[in-house]
């Protein structure tokens, strides 16, 4: 370990974009063989910083040296011959092609009449996955992949370039646990190699596990170094957002008088979904946990009208219901907050407040169809101060906005739809510690005015935070419920027992 | 199978000039008691589509086959199976350049220009500035009709110059924006040449909507708008083929060929000038059509 | 911070937008200056009046299909169908002697319902927008032909009927600059697209459909409902774009049409509608009609020969799209 | 656990992806034995060869522009292109006087420069490929007209030329089936073509842009090198359409060649590959361009009326993709 020799330095980096100050001189350094974090709130340029030095941005003014060299990253090319290796934030896959194609795009193994050697790629990319100790088929097509597995896939591809230097904006948002672990001992031989990682996460646990370094941003300017090891999580947190943020934890209300909201009898769809029977009361929040791929997505759409179901009913607040699209849901009460956000969420070329309107705007207009924008306003500007998102005005195009803050859009929208049954899948992924307690509180503000709450998340600190029962899946199954206090090892029994036993 | 089968491959079937011939050829068909059908491409650029058209004919062995060819020298292979196979063919509307084709039915498409440049320089005074709207710059029969004109003019009118030639591709509308900009770049225009249906209607359009009085306008075949034209005075007058005769004589000598009768070379079936005058005259208006 | 950060920005983006539009604007003041210099013949006002009648039944047909490209979608079929709606108001206006307002109606409603057609092969049946008007294209056209047995349908007996085009209601007010009332109807249809599309329901789902058709349904709107819905109103406006033909011709020339839809397309690209969908305005569209026209006006008017006026118009196009390109790109 | 799932599902996707051809294959069949049916002398092999010729050069288009919809572009010049190539191949045989073989390197020449020069407007210049095309076919065509002074150019002069679409290599060995040379090298080319995509670099990025063209920027590939080279390939693939139809014609025909563009992506979409792109094969661009022909004959042996052949094909290409639809959409 040469732990003194710089190997990147960025100094004064300066970026703008119309009408937003990204980056206001921000300086930064990565050394080899370290994991250096940057933490910041939603917005506060981590991506946009990322994004100078792998040559997708330039920066305004600024300089980046490299190995003592200051260097000009014109191109994603660039940074690539330079060791720079980079896992985007956004998915950026080819669904049409294979993972082995993917992995190795632009790098082909090539026989003579540049005929591509696909034996030898399709080789390489086992032994990656084998690397890593994922089972991900080479030949199956990206579009057939969960997201998690698609971020394995991105994972695999940066990895694969053997860089000097790798950057991991989030790469665990769509991964549970176990690939986590995966991920941190993949981590963890690099840095003993000398590659210098530079790690994104709005897991702050992740930071303690994995981090030399944490360097915080805000509002796009550079706040400060620190040792990871030696500096409590509360001071890194006050560091990004300025305050203290204070997470109580859950209490279960008695609502075994309540009003049974939604219930699911028999739900089967495919592959995905097996025989799936739950209740759901008014005042509920239902936690659903499970392994990567359970199938709780599936279930949600199912129930949701997204993929109509092949067998089962639905009964919402006593009556059965017919739903056969999520029009026929929304107009049963119900609504579905998906887990990928860029191709299932949200009009990125529209503005901050038509997103937040797309589900309501019925009620926003007169009977001939014209739009109260007047209101809409109003109403997009409480939601961008309840929710802090972070917006130069309402009628930015939210492709413009961070992951994060695009993220808390949807959630608006489906806040001013209000559903009575309000179905969450992953609401927090990509999202900041400060919105995070924001957006449970939120939660649970709802369920304390009657709505039923499903959230379907990874993170199982945050199923056990939230839920007041937790559903566990496996393999399309429901393998069981638990009550809201019920201890890690049981899910975890749960998320693995592939026998399913009935659930309740 | 009694039924002597004809089919007659035009260069186009949408026009009222081709439905003309259509209405011809069927009236033939009706009094000798043979089936045709009838179809052409949908513009006069389609060699090939013809040529396809040509060789789905002869997959149904008929007793003959009257042929408009877009391009002779394009077609003859086909032709030459046609021949083998003992086929008879009849050209119309415009020759064949080979001897295959036992007759022509035709108008002479040049001289019938030119008797429309004649009467342009008597109506205009032998002199001033004219101009053509072609209906296409490629087909045997725009650049016949508009070399028709322009020679004609250049050999017997040299104090009439011709001032600009476009194509409207026989699109009433194209035509008639046509017109209105030669007005606008030429506003001493004294006449225009129309020449086809599409083309004479988009110059009287593109003349009223302008409002300019005084022009000579010309056009080519008939058609309700052109007769009324006519008789409002709009228009000075026309050139009319005889396509009704076409089609029928086409039919009538591809029955007599069929049968291995004898069949003239050619058939002129001629070209007449008609006006305000002569627009009502029996022997006009029968090869007249709206 | 955040708040002063709010105010300069929404300047900005809206100057932005404004910029757009006058430099749009702008190659079209070119082209006019340009033509004018070279051929004083150019600016007479019977010249532009004859240009803006020129531009009226391809913009109002580019006025339609806007809608349909800001949804993602294209249509081939408007050239056809304005035909068909043309043959049929010949129909009901002289083979059964209806009244005026009945054609209109029938012109307007045929074109809708040949839109709800497209539409739902579209949005039920999930054909691409592009095979399925093409389809419609060819039906379209071969309907026209079957329905008038090939022949011009002439408006001699219904007196007025040409007036919808070419009388002038401006004219009568100020007699000096008598727009023919198409022009007059292709404003206001460009007036009120463009309302429709910035203030209604309707015009806020065709930008979110274009911009991301599966997270409108997502979003619990009926989505293909919609679509449909649009396409509709495409078609209603092809429909006066058949009437508008229709009475400048005097007749329905049922062989018309097809070729129509690309100018069309061109001239709504031109106006700085993104094909991928999500973007578009209809003041766009117009100026892009509106620089098709001048375009092939001045061409003519400077007697340009014929086949280097088509090699010029096809570099003008591809020309001004990449100004618009240009320009787009340097603020970013 | 999920590697038996993902096992499973890679496999149904194979399935599919030879389903679909077979289900296309079947569509033709269909139409084959009921046009068979209702006329028998459709059956001839003097009609079946006509039917393969006239696929020809709508096939040798459809497969260039193959290339370019699975980008996710689109290209509206290939029509006129086709003729340009044709023009420019008469310059230098009949006017020049040259070889056979310089002609044939000629209209493959100019078809991929005119590709080339397409291509750079697409990527380097960022017009969308729709315009960036549509200027393309309105130059072309001018400049065919231009370049023959609007008259054919005839290759009278040079012996053998229209062997290479009439003459036959197959029925020297065959005689019984004497297949135009033009269906040979149709299917040559689709042989090729169908290696290239699935076998190099160049048809793995041909899929990759189509399927993320940003990601494969992102990915450090040089995205507007390859999109250069597959516009221009499929240039060239235009220009052996160009020799086809001018050795078929004997002559190259300056004003033919607009509207052939649609043909040809019709061909293609009823081919299932998809019109936004990643998605497609050369084997389903043939039978899409044999159900073309196949149809267009067939209506015509079967005397059908020429209006009411329009309306009929207009109909069938709908419910082909209608068909192709539904299949996919069963399995998911
Ligand atoms: N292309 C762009 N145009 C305009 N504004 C942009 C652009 N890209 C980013 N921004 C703005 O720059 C700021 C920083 O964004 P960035 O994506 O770097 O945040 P981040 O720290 O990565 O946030 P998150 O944790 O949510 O991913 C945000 O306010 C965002 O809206
Ligand atoms: N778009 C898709 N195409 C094909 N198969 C899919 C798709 N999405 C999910 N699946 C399959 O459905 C199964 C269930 O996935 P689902 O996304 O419902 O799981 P999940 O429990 O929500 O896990 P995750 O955390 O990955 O979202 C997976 O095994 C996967 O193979
Ligand atoms: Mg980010
Ligand atoms: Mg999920």
């Amino acid at each position: 370990m040469t732990a003194t020799t710089d190997l990147i330095r960025m100094e004064q980096i300066d970026k703008r974009f119309p009408g937003v100050h990204a980056l206001k001189s921000v300086d930064f350094d990565l050394r080899a063989g370290e994991v250096h974090a940057l933490m910041g709130e939603n917005g506060a340029g981590k991506s946009t910083l990322m994004k100078c030095l792998s040559g997708i941005y330039q920066p305004t003014s600024g300089r980046i040296v490299i190995d003592g060299n200051e260097v000009q990253l014109s191109t994603p090319k660039a940074a690539q011959d330079l060791g720079i290796g980079i896992i985007h934030q956004e998915l950026e896959l080819m669904r049409d092609l294979t993972v082995a194609q993917n992995i190795w795009i632009g790098r082909e193994p090539r026989l003579s009449f540049g005929r591509i050697d696909e034996a030898k790629l399709n080789a390489d990319a086992a032994a990656l996955f084998e690397g890593m100790n994922v089972s991900i088929d080479p030949k199956a097509p990206v579009s057939s992949l969960t997201i998690a597995r698609q971020q394995m896939v991105e994972i695999a591809k940066a990895l694969s370039f053997r860089s000097r230097v790798l950057i991991m904006d989030e790469p665990t948002a769509a991964l549970t646990e176990a690939e986590i672990e995966e991920l941190f001992t993949i981590i963890r031989r690099l840095r003993s190699e000398g590659v210098g990682i530079i790690y994104i996460s709005h897991k702050m646990d992740e930071i303690r596990r994995i981090s030399d370094r944490v360097t915080v941003m805000r509002d796009g300017s550079y706040v400060g170094t620190v040792q990871a090891a030696d500096t409590p999580i509360s001071q890194i947190i006050s560091m990004m957002v300025g305050r203290d943020v204070d997470d109580e934890p859950v209490e279960v209300p008695d609502l075994s008088r309540a009003e049974v909201a939604l219930e699911v009898r028999h739900l089967s769809r495919g592959r995905d979904v097996k025989d799936v029977t739950f209740s759901l009361r008014k005042g509920e929040i239902l936690g659903f946990a499970g392994l990567m791929g359970a199938g709780r997505t599936e279930l949600a759409r199912a129930i949701f009208g997204a993929e109509p179901p092949d067998e089962g009913e639905i009964v919402v607040h006593g009556h059965h219901m017919t739903i056969r699209s999520p029009s026929d849901a929304v107009a049963a009460g119900i609504g579905y907050l998906s887990e990928d956000r860029k191709h299932y969420g949200l009009a990125l070329g529209l503005d901050v407040r038509a997103n937040i309107a797309l589900a309501s705007l019925g009620r926003y207009a007169d009977r001939i169809g014209r739009i109260d924008e007047h209101r809409l306003a109003g109403i997009a500007q409480d939601y961008i101060r309840t929710l802090n998102i972070r917006t130069p005005h309402d009628q930015q195009q939210v492709r413009f906005l961070s992951g994060g803050n695009q993220q808390k859009v949807v959630i608006a929208k489906w806040l001013l739809r209000d559903c009575d049954i309000l179905i969450f899948d992953e609401p927090t992924r990509g999202i900041d510690v400060g919105a995070k307690s924001e957006i449970y509180r939120l939660l649970n503000d709802l369920a304390a005015r009657g709505k039923a709450i499903i959230v379907i998340s990874s993170e199982l600190p945050e199923v056990l935070r939230l839920s007041h029962r937790i559903a566990v899946m496996c393999e399309g199954r429901l393998t069981g419920i638990l009550p809201g206090g019920a201890a890690q090892e049981e899910i975890m029994a749960l998320a693995t027992q592939r026998e399913g036993m009935t659930a309740e | 199978q009694d039924e002597m089968y004809i089919p007659l491959i035009s260069k186009g079937f949408q026009h009222q000039f081709w439905q003309a011939v259509n209405a011809g050829a069927q009236q033939a068909a009706d009094e000798l008691g043979v089936r045709v059908t009838f179809e052409g491409p949908d513009n006069e650029s389609q060699v090939d589509k013809q040529m396809d058209m040509l060789a789905a004919a002869l997959a149904n062995k008929p007793k003959a086959i009257g042929f408009a060819a877009l391009d002779s020298q394009a077609a003859i292979p086909l032709l030459r199976q046609a021949q083998e196979a003992g086929i008879p063919i009849i050209a119309f509307d415009s020759g064949v350049d080979s001897d295959i084709p036992v007759t022509t039915a035709s108008t002479d498409n040049v001289a019938a220009a030119a008797l429309a440049a004649d009467k342009m320089a008597e109506l205009v005074g032998g002199k001033g500035k004219v101009a053509v709207v072609a209906h296409d710059q490629t087909s045997r029969t725009g650049v016949d009709r508009r070399d028709g004109f322009v020679n004609r003019m250049k050999e017997a009118h040299p104090d009439i110059e011709i001032v600009a030639i476009e194509y409207g591709g026989g699109d009433q509308l194209k035509s008639t924006e046509i017109t209105k900009a030669l007005l606008t770049a030429n506003p001493d225009l004294v006449g225009i040449f129309g020449t086809n249906e599409g083309s004479a209607i988009g110059v009287v359009n593109g003349v009223r909507e302008m409002g300019t009085k005084g022009l000579t306008i010309i056009g080519y075949d008939s058609g309700k708008a052109q007769t009324d034209a006519i008789r409002e005075g709009l228009m000075a007058g026309a050139i009319t083929q005889n396509p009704v005769g076409i089609g029928y004589e086409t039919v009538k000598a591809a029955v007599a060929a069929a049968k291995g009768e004898s069949v003239p070379p050619s058939i002129d079936t001629g070209f007449y000038w008609y006006d305000a005058t002569n627009i009502d005259d029996p022997e006009i208006a029968a090869v007249l059509y709206d | 911070m955040t708040a002063s950060k709010t105010d300069s920005s929404a300047r900005n983006g809206r100057r932005g937008a404004t910029q757009q539009k006058l430099l749009a604007f702008a190659s079209l003041i070119v082209l006019v200056i340009g033509f004018s210099v070279a051929n004083s013949n150019f600016m007479q006002v019977s010249n532009l009046l004859a240009i803006l009648q020129a531009a009226s039944v391809n913009g109002v047909l580019a006025i339609g299909v806007t809608l349909i490209i800001i949804t993602g979608g294209i249509d081939l079929s408007i050239g056809t169908l304005m035909t068909f709606c043309a043959v049929m108001t010949g129909v009901v206006l002289t083979w059964l002697g209806a009244p005026l307002i009945v054609g209109v109606v029938t012109a307007i409603g045929t074109g809708a319902l040949s839109g709800l057609i497209s539409g739902s092969l579209v949005a039920k049946m999930k054909i691409p927008p592009f095979i399925a008007t093409l389809g419609m294209m060819l039906i379209l056209k071969g309907l026209s032909l079957i329905v008038t047995g090939t022949r011009p349908i002439y408006f001699n007996d219904t007196p007025g009927f040409d007036q919808i085009s070419r009388g002038s209601l401006v004219g009568w007010v100020v007699p000096a600059f008598p727009v023919p009332n198409g022009v007059l109807i292709l404003f206001v249809i460009a007036g009120l697209v463009s309302w429709v599309l910035s203030r209604t329901v309707l015009g806020r789902y065709t930008f979110a459909l274009g911009s991301n058709e599966e997270a409108v349904r997502l979003s619990g709107v009926n989505a293909d409902a919609w679509k449909m819905a649009i396409y509709a109103v495409a078609g209603a406006i092809v429909g006066v774009g058949g009437l508008l033909i229709a009475s400048r011709l005097n007749s329905a020339q049922p062989a018309l049409g097809l070729g129509y839809e690309l100018e069309a397309i061109a001239a709504v690209v031109i106006g700085g509608t993104s094909l991928s969908g999500g973007r578009g305005t209809i003041l766009g569209t117009l100026i892009g009609a509106l620089i098709m026209a001048v375009l092939t006006n001045g061409l003519r008017v400077l007697s340009v020969a014929p086949e280097w006026q088509t090699v010029v118009t096809g570099a003008i196009i591809i020309v001004a799209v990449y100004a618009d390109q240009l320009r787009r790109r340097a603020p970013g």
